[in-house]
């Protein structure tokens, strides 16, 4: 029997990851310590659960939705609700506790529209979610005692009936709170897919047609785990509600939904900690890049499409292939190629940054003829010289690229080689 | 094996990522001056549908910001207008809040969008309530709710815009002493915005002219619909003289265009048609029939010869083909906060704010005053016709342009209250 | 009343035109090609901008037809560069391209044209009325856009039955492992089925872009609805694009001329109930409702669509 | 003693085209029948309609003297009645381990927990051990099934149909495309996993169909134009003629 096999070293191996994930989230207040970024570093973890909750579908069973905000929305909207109605002295919840609220809502709705959706898959199953999504989304128009009409449902997170001795007034409680919850979602979602279940939704996923005869129904696995994922979806837009004090029609629209579909993708599909790195990067770069450039949509736009050709399986597909390599003790043999690559790759995207920022300094600037700041030089965009280096730095950097890709490629090859021959010595 | 090639690229792509992020921090940075300027935080829509209308607003306020450091600025300190990207959204508003209080800046100022104007009056009363050692004020140039300064009011919030009632009260007084309007109907986006003019416009009608006859009432989605032919059936059908509408952006201009389509002759009672863009989609359908009330139009300043504002409209235009000088409040508010800020003897936001309450001042139409009871600048109001007809400034390029019809003193634009405000104990 | 269902039923069936007239092109891109295209609205977009450019320089009529063709060779680059190297990954992949081509294409429509409306207008020669009805005038675009439609139905139709090509694309609508095992270059004809749909799309946009407002929130402000047309019609059926667009056209133009409650058609058959409720609610309000409404039915009850003959 | 399978009149139309004609089987329990024919006579077909992937268009299945046409394949599943693919039919992306433990979840009542940890089962786990042992596959424990050899796949396949327990086995082309040794191989692994159980099989390879079946039925044209044991069916002149011979 393979030592695999025994549970306790995974056990012990997990644990550890889980620890340290647990010491990050309590240090990093004190590591980024001003209110914006504690507040983004909030926002961060919402979205980690909501990403997670989206890659059970999308990740773990195969399932595209185009409507995940749905239920992240709903369960805002009934966390704040809630909290409204605690305030008023017609309830009383523990704060602490609220996000259960919305993970409840959340469930009860994917119940409800999980019933009609999961009897389908593939792209019809798309399709479904798309128009829940936008038929919830025009119907916060109608509905407006329940979703409060354009401005919005708001309300007051200090409620005093908590369960521990704090207001959650300050940012900093609410990092933690939201921390707490992140780190038990988490932890539930990866716990579920290790139950049968889960185990089932990777089968729907890898062949519907043979999970079938080994005795599930697709569809009911399907609709469980959709159901499932609606609850921590709403878990997520509790923990949400609570951050932001505020929700509005757009959260459950299909912006929304198609964001957390970015996360997820760009993070990494069905390897667990892909969505993690994708709620943290794409959090960062909605906050942080729109404040550095007009253009941050396209940026992002770009570095899905670019995502979508050539790394399909996210960040995190990127670091796990390198797993093996790392094992056999062969990674060092991708230091030069990859040191390598950087130069090419930062010029292309030099030039390609410059091209971009005077465009839209061309196109919707204060002064055109002003020069913009940029790697610390000026550079105006009116004049043809800028132009012609920017398109020579892309240029020369794409081709030195495609160089520098045949050796890396040229070494995976080598690499997988080396491997293939240690695994016939075994 | 494809898989393995995959991982390649993937290698490949995965450096560019992480270039991608580590250049992202390198990105231009606000250049530090050597004297702390005062910074005023814009919060508005840079991307996204909504863009254009934010983009324009940031740069007339970075223009006047500009002509005030010329001269001298404020206390002898520069202003410094310090752009976010609100994406339209009031999650947003209240991140960037947060940032601006991180990066001491005391003042913001929006005004797209009423939903995201009371996500702010909420936010900066709960930061400040959080926060008493770095307070926030903000100063609304363009939410135009009658909530911001009634139950919403706060002493935080000045709003500089007339609101939607004061608006509506001044179309309804005009359009009383028009006597050929018989049969009106109002058609407006299906919002709080919308349903409010629906109701206003109906019961301030019934008030001032018995015999005009609503003959329609229509509330329509926002920004959904793309043909609004079937509007215009039913505006016809009515046997309508006069059309009252709140309606922005497409939604007016799509309407608009599609009644001239039809042939409907009527006249268009609006807040929005002079709106960024929208005289240029507008166009030759407007001309003779669009009406708006608005503190400003340019042909005002040729009207009341104000050379001071006429060489400004016409330095700014200059420099930015495609927009114009659309807001005139942008100014009040920029010599408001500088008469404020002198008056107090500093940038505090608290005492900056006291001094506000109650704070005149002239323009070339006449005195603009910021009621104390509920932060809300009572300013001359005009009605105008876009045509043919104008005096000297065209829209837009369109080679039609806005003539007066009428001015609405202050005065006549007060309506009453229902503010309760809040004062935090004044320092002494 | 006789008037308002005649001028009901002239803008309904206009509107549905146009929707098919971007829905056409959509329709084909999947049927061939099993790609359901989220770009497609901004191909149109495109469409409506290069036709303002050219036609700054060609007027109205080039513009007709130079833009076209413009963006179906961009599709074609697209396709090329782009779409091929993701047809390996499946189906989700290349949904997954077409996604983030949208904020791509839009983006880039900002950095070229600026955010603001561009004043793309209706030629002079096509700027009178047609005829007058009830007192309402007909504009004589509106009968263009109608005639154009049509003879795009048609051109479409006989394209698809007359020639080779057509036949190929047929063949691949019904039996798409069939066509490459006949030894047709099947990425070729890929590259100029999704030229074409994109083509199509844009020529969309050069018709619509005046009729509207050529402006860079165009393409959103379509997208969601040109897939309703799509889904609800069958995926990969021409005709069933067609009906579907009218049943749209027809569906939101009407309801928007509903001026009654169920509460209240409840109160003239004699029963007071639910004026404050969901039920008092304006009929015409759930108009933008009423089309994912639809889709969502269809595809529980009927997942091929009207016409479809596959699902997906 | 009912028969294990058994088929009445099945048809199965596609449009204009039947494909099956009307097909009667009866299958005893522990009987290892074949049906062999030539390529397009719908053996394939009846094995969908027989597993629930098609619906039939008219006819009957029973299992054990219960009709189990009309039921949805899982539901069928959980009568007893388990199927291999001619195509390779795997879950790609699990390792050889957990494509065995997915076989035999329902079996042994797990359903759609998502309150066990799969890993903490131990009976369960040991169950897919012993299967693994069984078909051989230990080294290849924690490999992904797509990366296995093809041989190993159709082990794999085998494997997993028989895992749940189901004790009507229908196998589809079991050693298409295997080398000789691998063949006699696998042969000896049907036989093997197959004891107390029925099994209807479909082959083309005539040695295998003669080295396990105990009767064998001939489908030419959606018919069955006979069946009968082995070398009966070798001296049946129809057969000869339909089939064999020409």
């Amino acid at each position: 029997m393979s030592t695999s096999n025994f549970p306790g070293g995974a056990i012990v191996r997990h644990a550890a990851v889980w620890i340290a994930a647990i010491v990050v989230i309590i240090v990093m207040p004190y590591v980024f310590t001003s209110s914006s970024s504690v507040s983004m570093m909030s926002q961060m973890g919402v979205f980690i659960v909501f990403a997670l909750s989206y890659n059970m579908l999308l990740g773990e069973a195969g399932m595209l939705s185009f409507g995940h905000a749905v239920y992240f929305g709903l369960g805002g909207f009934l966390t704040l609700h809630a909290i409204r109605a605690v305030n008023d002295d017609v309830w009383s919840f523990p704060l602490e506790l609220m996000p259960l609220v919305g993970g409840l809502g959340g469930l009860a709705f994917g119940v409800i529209f999980g019933s009609v959706s999961t009897r389908r898959a593939g792209v019809t199953f798309a399709m479904i979610t798309l128009g829940i999504g936008a038929m919830v989304e025009a119907s916060a128009n109608m509905f407006t005692n329940f979703f409060g009409g354009e401005s919005g449902v708001s309300g007051n997170r200090v409620t005093e009936v908590t369960l521990l001795p704090f207001s959650y007034g300050p940012q900093i409680e609410v990092y933690y709170l939201i921390g707490a919850w992140t780190i038990v979602a988490a932890l539930l979602m990866f716990l579920l897919t290790k139950t049968p279940l889960g185990r089932m939704a990777n089968a729907v996923r890898d062949n519907p047609e043979r999970a079938q005869f080994v005795g599930y129904s697709t569809t009911i696995a399907r609709f469980i785990q959709f159901a499932l994922s609606g609850f921590f979806a709403g878990i997520a837009g509790g923990l949400f509600a609570i951050l932001f004090e505020i929700m509005t029609a757009p959260n459950v629209g299909l912006i929304q939904s198609g964001a957390v579909l970015l996360m997820t993708f760009i993070g990494g599909l069905g390897v667990f900690f892909g969505p993690i790195i994708g709620a943290v990067l794409v959090t960062y770069m909605q906050i942080a890049l729109s404040g550095f450039s007009e253009g941050w949509i396209l940026y992002f736009g770009l570095l899905f499409v670019l995502m979508v050709m050539y790394v399909p399986n996210g960040i995190a597909g990127v670091i796990v292939s390198h797993f093996a390599p790392w094992q056999a003790g062969l990674a060092h043999r991708f230091a030069v190629p990859y040191l390598l690559a950087i130069v090419p790759a930062l010029l292309a995207l030099a030039g390609l940054v410059t091209m971009i920022e005077m465009g839209y300094h061309l196109s919707l600037a204060y002064d055109p003829s002003r020069p913009i700041e940029l790697f610390g030089m000026e550079i105006t965009a009116t004049s043809v010289a800028a132009w012609v280096v920017a398109v020579a730095l892309f240029a020369a950097g794409l081709v030195a690229l495609r160089w520098v890709a045949g050796r890396i490629r040229q070494r995976w090859g080598e690499v997988n080689q080396a491997m293939d021959a240690q695994r016939a010595k075994q | 094996m494809s898989e393995r090639e995959a991982a390649l690229k993937g290698a490949v792509a995965g450096l560019i990522l992480s270039s991608a992020s580590a250049l992202a921090v390198m990105l231009p940075t606000a250049a530090m001056a050597q004297e702390e300027p005062i910074r005023i935080g814009y919060i508005d829509p840079l991307s996204g549908p909504f863009a254009n209308v934010g983009d324009a607003g940031l740069k007339q306020f970075r223009y006047l910001a500009e002509k005030m450091n010329a001269e001298g600025g404020i206390l002898g300190r520069d202003i410094e207008i310090v752009g976010f990207d609100n994406k339209s959204s009031a999650q947003e508003s209240l991140q960037i809040l947060r940032e601006a209080a991180d990066e001491g800046i005391h003042y913001v100022t929006q005004g797209n969008g009423s939903h995201v104007a009371g996500a702010l009056v909420d936010g900066v009363e709960k930061h400040n309530r959080r926060n008493p050692d770095n307070r926030i004020v903000f100063l609304n140039y363009a939410a135009v709710d009658p909530t911001l300064t009634n139950e919403k009011c706060s002493f935080w919030h000045f709003g500089f815009d007339a609101n939607s009632a004061m608006k509506m009260k001044a179309i309804t007084d005009y359009m009383a002493d028009q006597d050929q309007i018989k049969k009106v109907f109002l058609i407006n986006q299906d919002y709080s915005h919308g349903q409010f003019i629906s109701q206003a416009g109906k019961d301030l009608l019934g008030e001032k002219r018995l015999d005009i006859e609503i003959v329609g009432d229509v509330l329509h989605p926002v920004g959904k619909v793309k043909d609004f032919s079937p509007y215009i059936s039913r505006i016809k059908a009515s046997g309508a003289d006069t059309v009252i509408t709140g309606n922005w952006g497409n939604d007016l201009s799509l309407l608009v265009k599609a009644g001239d389509q039809a042939g409907l002759d009527v006249d268009w009672y609006t807040y929005y048609a002079g709106g960024l863009g929208t005289p240029t989609s507008l166009g030759k359908a407007a001309a003779g029939k669009v009406k708006m009330i608005t503190e400003w139009q340019e042909n005002l300043a040729v009207r009341y010869e104000a050379p001071e504002l006429r060489s400004m409209l016409e330095e700014f235009e200059q420099r930015y083909s495609g927009i114009e000088f659309y807001y005139l409040r942008v100014k009040t508010e920029m010599d408001m906060l500088k008469k404020a800020m002198e008056k107090a003897g500093s940038a505090d936001p608290q005492a900056v704010a006291f001094a506000l309450e109650d704070m005149s001042i002239e323009t070339p139409f006449g005195t603009a005053t910021m009621r104390a009871a509920d932060h809300q600048l009572m300013q001359p109001l005009f009605m105008s016709t876009f045509g043919e007809d104008y005096l000297e400034y065209d829209s837009e390029g369109t080679g039609f342009g806005w003539k007066m019809d009428a001015e609405i003193p202050a005065d006549e634009t007060r309506v009453e209250t229902s503010c309760e405000m809040k004062r935090p104990t004044r320092a002494s | 009343m006789i008037e308002s269902v005649v001028f009901s039923l002239l803008n309904g069936v206009l509107y549905g035109m146009l929707l098919f007239m971007l829905a056409s092109g959509l329709t084909l891109i999947f049927g061939m090609m099993g790609v359901l295209n989220f770009a497609h609205a901004s191909f149109y977009m495109l469409g409506a901008y290069c036709a303002y450019s050219i036609s700054q320089v060609l007027g109205f009529w080039g513009a007709l037809v130079i833009a076209p063709i413009i963006v179906g060779l961009l599709g074609a680059l697209i396709e090329r560069v782009g779409l091929r190297n993701v047809h390996k990954h499946g189906h989700v992949a290349e949904l997954l391209f077409t996604f983030g081509l949208v904020y791509v294409i839009d983006e880039l429509v900002i950095l070229v044209w600026g955010q603001l409306p561009v004043d793309y207008r209706i030629p002079e020669a096509l700027d009178f009325t047609l005829f007058s009805l009830y007192g309402s005038d007909f504009p004589a675009y509106r009968g263009f856009i109608l005639f154009m439609a049509v003879a795009m139905f048609v051109a479409i139709y006989l394209l698809l039955v007359r020639t080779r090509v057509g036949m190929i694309i047929r063949a691949s609508l019904s039996h798409p492992d069939m066509v490459g095992a006949l030894g047709h270059n099947v990425p070729r004809i890929f590259t100029f089925v999704f030229a074409f749909g994109t083509g199509l799309a844009g020529l969309a946009g050069v018709m619509a872009g005046n009729y509207f407002i050529t402006e860079p929130g165009m393409a959103f402000a379509m997208g969601p609805i040109v897939f309703v047309v799509v889904v609800l019609g069958g995926l990969g059926s021409l005709g069933g694009a067609l009906v579907a667009s009218l049943i749209i056209g027809l569906v939101t133009t009407f309801a928007v001329g509903m001026n009654y409650s169920i509460a209240d058609m409840l109160a003239s058959a004699g029963i007071a109930f639910g004026q404050d409720s969901v039920l008092g609610i304006n009929l015409s309000r759930f108009g933008p409702m009423l089309p994912y409404l639809l889709m969502v039915l269809i595809l529980i009850f009927r997942p091929r669509g009207l016409m479809g003959s596959r699902e997906s | 003693m009912t028969d294990a399978l058994t088929l009445s009149q099945v048809k199965k139309r596609f449009g204009p085209a039947e494909i099956i004609r009307g097909v009667d089987l009866a299958l005893a329990p522990g009987e290892r029948h074949a049906i062999i024919g030539p390529n397009g006579a719908g053996k394939s077909t009846l094995f969908n309609l027989i597993s629930g992937r098609y619906p039939l268009s008219s006819g009957q299945v029973q299992l054990h003297g219960r009709r189990i046409s009309g039921l949805a394949p899982h539901q069928i599943n959980r009568r007893g009645l388990s199927r291999s693919f001619q195509i390779t039919n795997l879950f790609q992306r699990m390792t050889v381990f957990e494509n065995l433990r997915c076989a035999l979840l329902w079996a042994r009542g797990y359903g759609y927990s998502f309150w066990h940890l799969v890993g903490r089962q131990s009976a369960l786990n040991e169950e897919a051990e012993q299967h693994l042992e069984k078909l051989g596959l230990q080294k290849r424990r924690d490999v992904p099934a797509s990366l296995l050899t093809y041989a190993e796949q159709r082990t794999l396949e085998i494997g997993t149909t028989i895992a749940g327990g189901a004790n009507v086995i229908l196998l589809d082309e079991p050693t298409a495309g295997m080398s000789l040794s691998e063949r006699d191989h696998a042969i000896e692994l049907i036989r093997n996993v197959t004891v107390d159980k029925t099994l209807l099989i479909v082959e083309h390879d005539m040695g295998v169909v003669f080295d396990l079946a105990d009767r064998i039925s001939v489908l030419v044209y959606g018919q069955i134009i006979a069946s009968d044991e082995p070398d009966q069916i070798r001296g049946n002149a129809e057969v000869q003629n339909a089939y064999l011979g020409t």
